[in-house]
């Protein structure tokens, strides 16, 4: 599904990525992990192109990203969902419009964009939310908007950067359980970076180390399934004492 | 009111009148040109979405060009157009045309600085999902900027008022001109006086309404 | 019933013939008279009425620079002007290639010195800082009248103005500050002496007769003059305009509101 | 050290925090949990009255904070160190700069500014990033420079909003150790905002579960202590294949 | 170079000279009032750090006042002004002062809204750590909109080469007053649109010097 053949990405002189070939399969949950500064955040964004590489080639389904037109490349993109580490939220939309936008880009009719907005809020919490702007939430809160408009178009590839990096744990567990879910169901690609252990071991099928710009290993995972959770505060009382 | 205000009641009302006329045109030169020429300034800037060297000189050398011009020969310069497009070179209307060309070239500076202000996450956000040129600007830029682009309108809306002044050259009227007539001109300082604290009370109003705007409009 | 209907209609048909017989007689022409600021366009409003009488609408067309009345006048966007004098038009003329003509001088504005602090030419100090207007035919008419009552010399030129450059002798040793028009009253202050019309020295409560410490009279060719092009000049409503122009209302408004500051030129011919 | 009296704080109708009344002893390291939007933030930035409290008291050290002058205030700021859940760093300036400033703000002698960064850098493993500016940091080095920022200063009390959330495990670790080493070589008070209880569990001695704006329960606990760790990619691998 | 050019040369080079005194000046004033007036503008704005409801309501009328009156107005007002403070009132010193007061006036809020697009973030962090609202200013503020600030200025210098061509009104010469005696007057069409091509020469080195050192400096 994703292959990304010798790809080269310097910025200055400091070279993210140095030579990494990686094929993502079709319909896999990826995980990619590694040190802070690894280069995990510049992969993801080269594969949509967001960063173009020195060299190599990024292949998204059966076709060369580079060499595509810009209509194409939009058309690719429209498929590949994005979670950003910072959540790049627009700060003059409310939450609604924050995730509207991307079933409007993607010509989505007008009645069927408010049901659908409401469904992606739901997932990740926030229906109750849905007309505040991001600077009145909190982080978690943004994270979820985030998530939820990466989602909203059904893509066909789900890029995730530290999906949960400021979700409780409870929150975690709903949100892996969306992201498992619409992989289920549709088939999704999805492809996570995440410095939780727990996160990728939980449901990540084949994980990426990073190590310098490098690819270190990639190995096959037998993934542990999401723990239970639910949202009721005694939930940390008990796991503070349990296992201590 | 002071007798003179109400001796000259009819033509400062007029002169009220040519100056909305004046303004309110320029603003929306300013807008339907200048918000356009000052988003393709960005968009065709080194790095930017429609990098585009040639047309960001041409139009950088046109917006300079405009703005180097002492404004009165501007005025003069223009008037064979002018002529072509209005008919006439002197009156209120004609004054319009001017005007219009050195709102658009004001405000494009001021929009482009707006969007310069963009963080650049917001734009990545746009990219990724997919949006065409067309599409970031509208969905993206501009709603994230709105506020810098009122404060910038409420400023260069100033300015127009001080450039309208200048129009009483090409018969154009207009408060300032009134006030330049009539108080300077004439050693009627008085009226003068008053015509200007009529001047500073339309600044004021319109400063406060953009600024109020701008700050209900900024959700960040 | 029929047939007076049909009288009344043929009568009203006779009398829109008759109304349109008579508009072509008394046709309504509208005069666009450009200027700039009181006497001239005072003396414009004050022969309105005059010339509505004779089916002659004017309008005046007030425009804020010494340029733009002679451009519009030029490219037909009004059919006179009445600001300036006849050597500032024939600089026009000559640059412009155009055919301004002067129709009628009106009055003239009586040039003079005047100084905050001294009673006459004799009291200004040597050195002594004196105000002229800054543009061309100005500053020509300024130092023609200073040479005029030998303050200065100017030399021999076939230049069409007289500028600095030309001052030949200055034995007092003036400075000549050239500031604008507009300026010029509002440097009575501050420079020893300063060279204006009456129409800029009266707002300072001063007047050729009383307070001018040197004047130009009549005896020159700066009477301001209504002006027309080549190709219009001889028009009936122009005429008609300068013909109310010289007329004693206008006389009598000159002498009575602005006596000494401008003197009528009519009577010179 | 830091006690909260029936504090309340709202956001227009939403009332963030209610009624919240907590101590924190001198020298302790206090967890603050609880789910996204639970108000863990705004307890954070009410402690150094960032956010001005609707109604209700704060100590901290002897005294009421609300009633100190302004510059008895910024005084008591200087010895309260900040990481902030989303960074906030100075955009124009280098890592070294954004370091430097609050030495300089607390009057350091210049000589001695330099090293103490130098030193700061060290310990979050940036000291060859020095000259970088944030935006050419990943995610994780962004998070590293605010720690060395809000501990350059050597503040008496720490208040940290998620400072591990993009940190890697290995990262994270020597994080924790900083922390603990400066707590006990100093006796610094920190409060600690995880939604990571891996992280709350191995160095606090208390945690606050909050919910919904109000305390749930304070819960005293045994730190467990922080996970060995190198910066090898191995130990990714390792840790992957061990407890899957 | 043209003839006339030639013959002017003198001429021209001392209107340069005047120019670049004028508008030297005016950027003077521009840093060292505009940049103050303009941050305390910010700072005393509502919800701001020296929410300040009286200066704030002063600095904005008397900014509101000098950006309302008509240029040429304003140059006469301050002629006792001026006269106090050069000794005269003519010539291109005394020229400087009305455009120093213009320069500020405009420059100011240029700085009000450069300052106005910074993250609140930044300003959480300065107060967190104790600073002082000098500190917070010179630390942080400036710093992270030094580009913006930058870009503002290259604007206002190019506005103030504008409001420079109104001083011949009071004999402060310069270029754009040199275009309007020389060309524009004595209708001498070919020097004037020389002049106005050294003019946006000007104009354009001007905008790519600003908006050079703008990129540069802007880090973000
Ligand atoms: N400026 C604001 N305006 C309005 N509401 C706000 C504002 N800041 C926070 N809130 C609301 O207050 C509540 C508490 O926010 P806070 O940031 O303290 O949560 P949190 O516990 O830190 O959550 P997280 O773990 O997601 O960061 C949230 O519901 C949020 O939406
Ligand atoms: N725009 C940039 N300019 C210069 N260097 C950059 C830029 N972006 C990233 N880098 C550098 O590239 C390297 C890889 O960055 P990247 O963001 O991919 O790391 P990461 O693996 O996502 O780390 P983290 O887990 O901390 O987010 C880092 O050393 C970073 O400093
Ligand atoms: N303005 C002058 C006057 O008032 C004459 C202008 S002719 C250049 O008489
Ligand atoms: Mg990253
Ligand atoms: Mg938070």
């Amino acid at each position: 599904m994703i292959e990304l053949q010798n790809v080269t990405k310097k910025f200055g002189t400091h070279t993210a990525i140095q030579n990494v070939s990686l094929t993502v399969h079709k319909g896999e949950i990826h995980g990619l992990i590694g040190a802070s500064g690894a280069g995990k955040s510049t992969m993801l964004r080269v594969m949509n192109l967001l960063e173009i590489p020195d060299s190599g080639s990024i292949y998204v389904g059966d076709r060369e990203l580079t060499t595509r037109s810009k209509r194409e490349l939009r058309e690719a993109r429209k498929r590949i969902g994005m979670i950003f580490q910072h959540f790049n939220l627009v700060l003059n939309k409310t939450v609604e419009q924050n995730v509207a936008v991307s079933l409007q880009l993607a010509q989505v009719p007008k009645h069927q964009q408010i049901d659908r907005v409401r469904e992606c809020l739901r997932f990740v919490g926030l229906e109750d939310q849905m007309d505040k702007y991001p600077a009145q939430l909190s982080g978690g809160q943004k994270q979820r908007v985030a998530i939820a408009r990466a989602l909203a178009n059904e893509p066909e590839v789900l890029l995730c950067d530290e999906p949960t990096s400021s979700l409780d744990p409870h929150t975690t567990s709903e949100i892996l359980t969306v992201i498992r879910d619409i992989h289920e169901r549709l088939g999704v690609t999805v492809i996570i970076v995440s410095h939780e252990m727990n996160v990728i071991k939980s449901i990540c099928q084949r994980v990426t180390v990073m190590d310098q710009g490098t690819i270190y290993e990639t190995v096959p995972i037998e993934s542990s399934g999401i723990p239970k959770s639910d949202r009721s505060p005694e939930r940390f009382i008990k796991e503070l004492k349990n296992d201590a | 009111m002071p007798d003179i205000l109400l001796r000259y009641q009819a033509e400062i009302w007029q002169a009220i009148g040519e100056t909305f006329i004046m303004v309110g045109v320029s603003i929306l030169a300013a807008i339907l040109v200048g918000l356009p020429v000052g988003t393709l300034l960005y968009l065709c800037r080194k790095g930017n979405l429609l990098e585009n060297r040639f047309v960001f000189s041409s139009l950088n050398l046109l917006v300079n060009i405009i703005r180097s011009f002492p404004f009165l020969l501007l005025v003069v310069f223009l008037i064979p157009f002018t002529r072509l497009i209005m008919g006439t070179a002197i009156g209120t209307a004609a004054a319009t045309v001017p005007l219009s060309i050195i709102a658009f070239a004001h405000y494009s500076r001021l929009v482009e600085q707006s969007l310069l202000e963009i963080p650049k996450g917001v734009i990545d956000a746009a990219v990724s999902m997919g949006a065409s040129v067309k599409e970031v600007v509208f969905k993206f830029l501009l709603v994230e900027s709105r506020s810098g682009l009122v404060v910038g309108l409420t400023m260069s809306t100033i300015s127009f008022i001080s450039y309208s002044t200048i129009m009483g050259v090409v018969g154009g009227g207009g408060v300032g001109d009134f006030a330049i007539r009539y108080g300077y001109q004439q050693f009627q300082t008085d009226l003068m006086l008053y015509v200007i604290v009529i001047m500073v009370i339309l600044v004021q109003m319109i400063q406060f309404i953009g600024m109020t705007i701008a700050r209900k409009i900024d959700k960040r | 019933g029929t047939s007076e209907d049909q009288q009344e209609t043929d009568s009203t048909e006779e009398t829109a013939e008759s109304t349109e017989e008579a508009t072509e007689e008394s046709e309504e022409v509208t005069l666009d008279v450009a200027s700039l600021i009181p006497p001239m366009t005072e003396i414009l409003e004050l022969v309105e009425p005059e010339l509505a009488e004779e089916g002659i609408d004017l309008n005046v067309v007030v425009l804020g620079d010494n340029i733009q009345p002679n451009d519009a006048l030029h490219h037909e966007e009004v059919d006179a002007n009445f600001f300036q004098h006849v050597p500032f038009m024939e600089e026009y003329n000559i640059n412009n290639d155009a055919s301004l003509v002067p129709v009628e001088p009106i009055y003239f504005a009586n040039y003079g010195v005047y100084a905050a602090d001294y009673e006459s030419m004799d009291e200004l100090p040597e050195g002594a800082t004196i105000a002229i207007a800054n543009d061309i035919s100005n500053i020509d008419r300024s130092l023609q009248l200073l040479a005029q009552h030998e303050v200065i010399e100017l030399e021999e030129t076939d230049e069409r103005y007289y500028t600095q450059s030309h001052i030949s002798e200055n034995p007092n040793d003036y400075n000549f500050e050239e500031v604008d028009l507009l300026m010029l009253a509002r440097m009575y202050d501050d420079a020893d002496a300063v060279v204006i019309t009456p129409a800029y020295a009266e707002p300072l409560g001063l007047t050729p007769a009383n307070d001018a410490l040197l004047t130009e009279g009549t005896e020159n060719e700066f009477a301001i003059t209504l002006v027309a092009r080549e190709d219009n000049v001889d028009e009936e409503a122009i005429q008609t305009l300068a013909e109310v122009m010289t007329s004693e209302i206008v006389r009598d408004f000159l002498e009575e509101n602005y006596d000494e500051t401008a003197i009528p030129a009519f009577d010179h011919e």
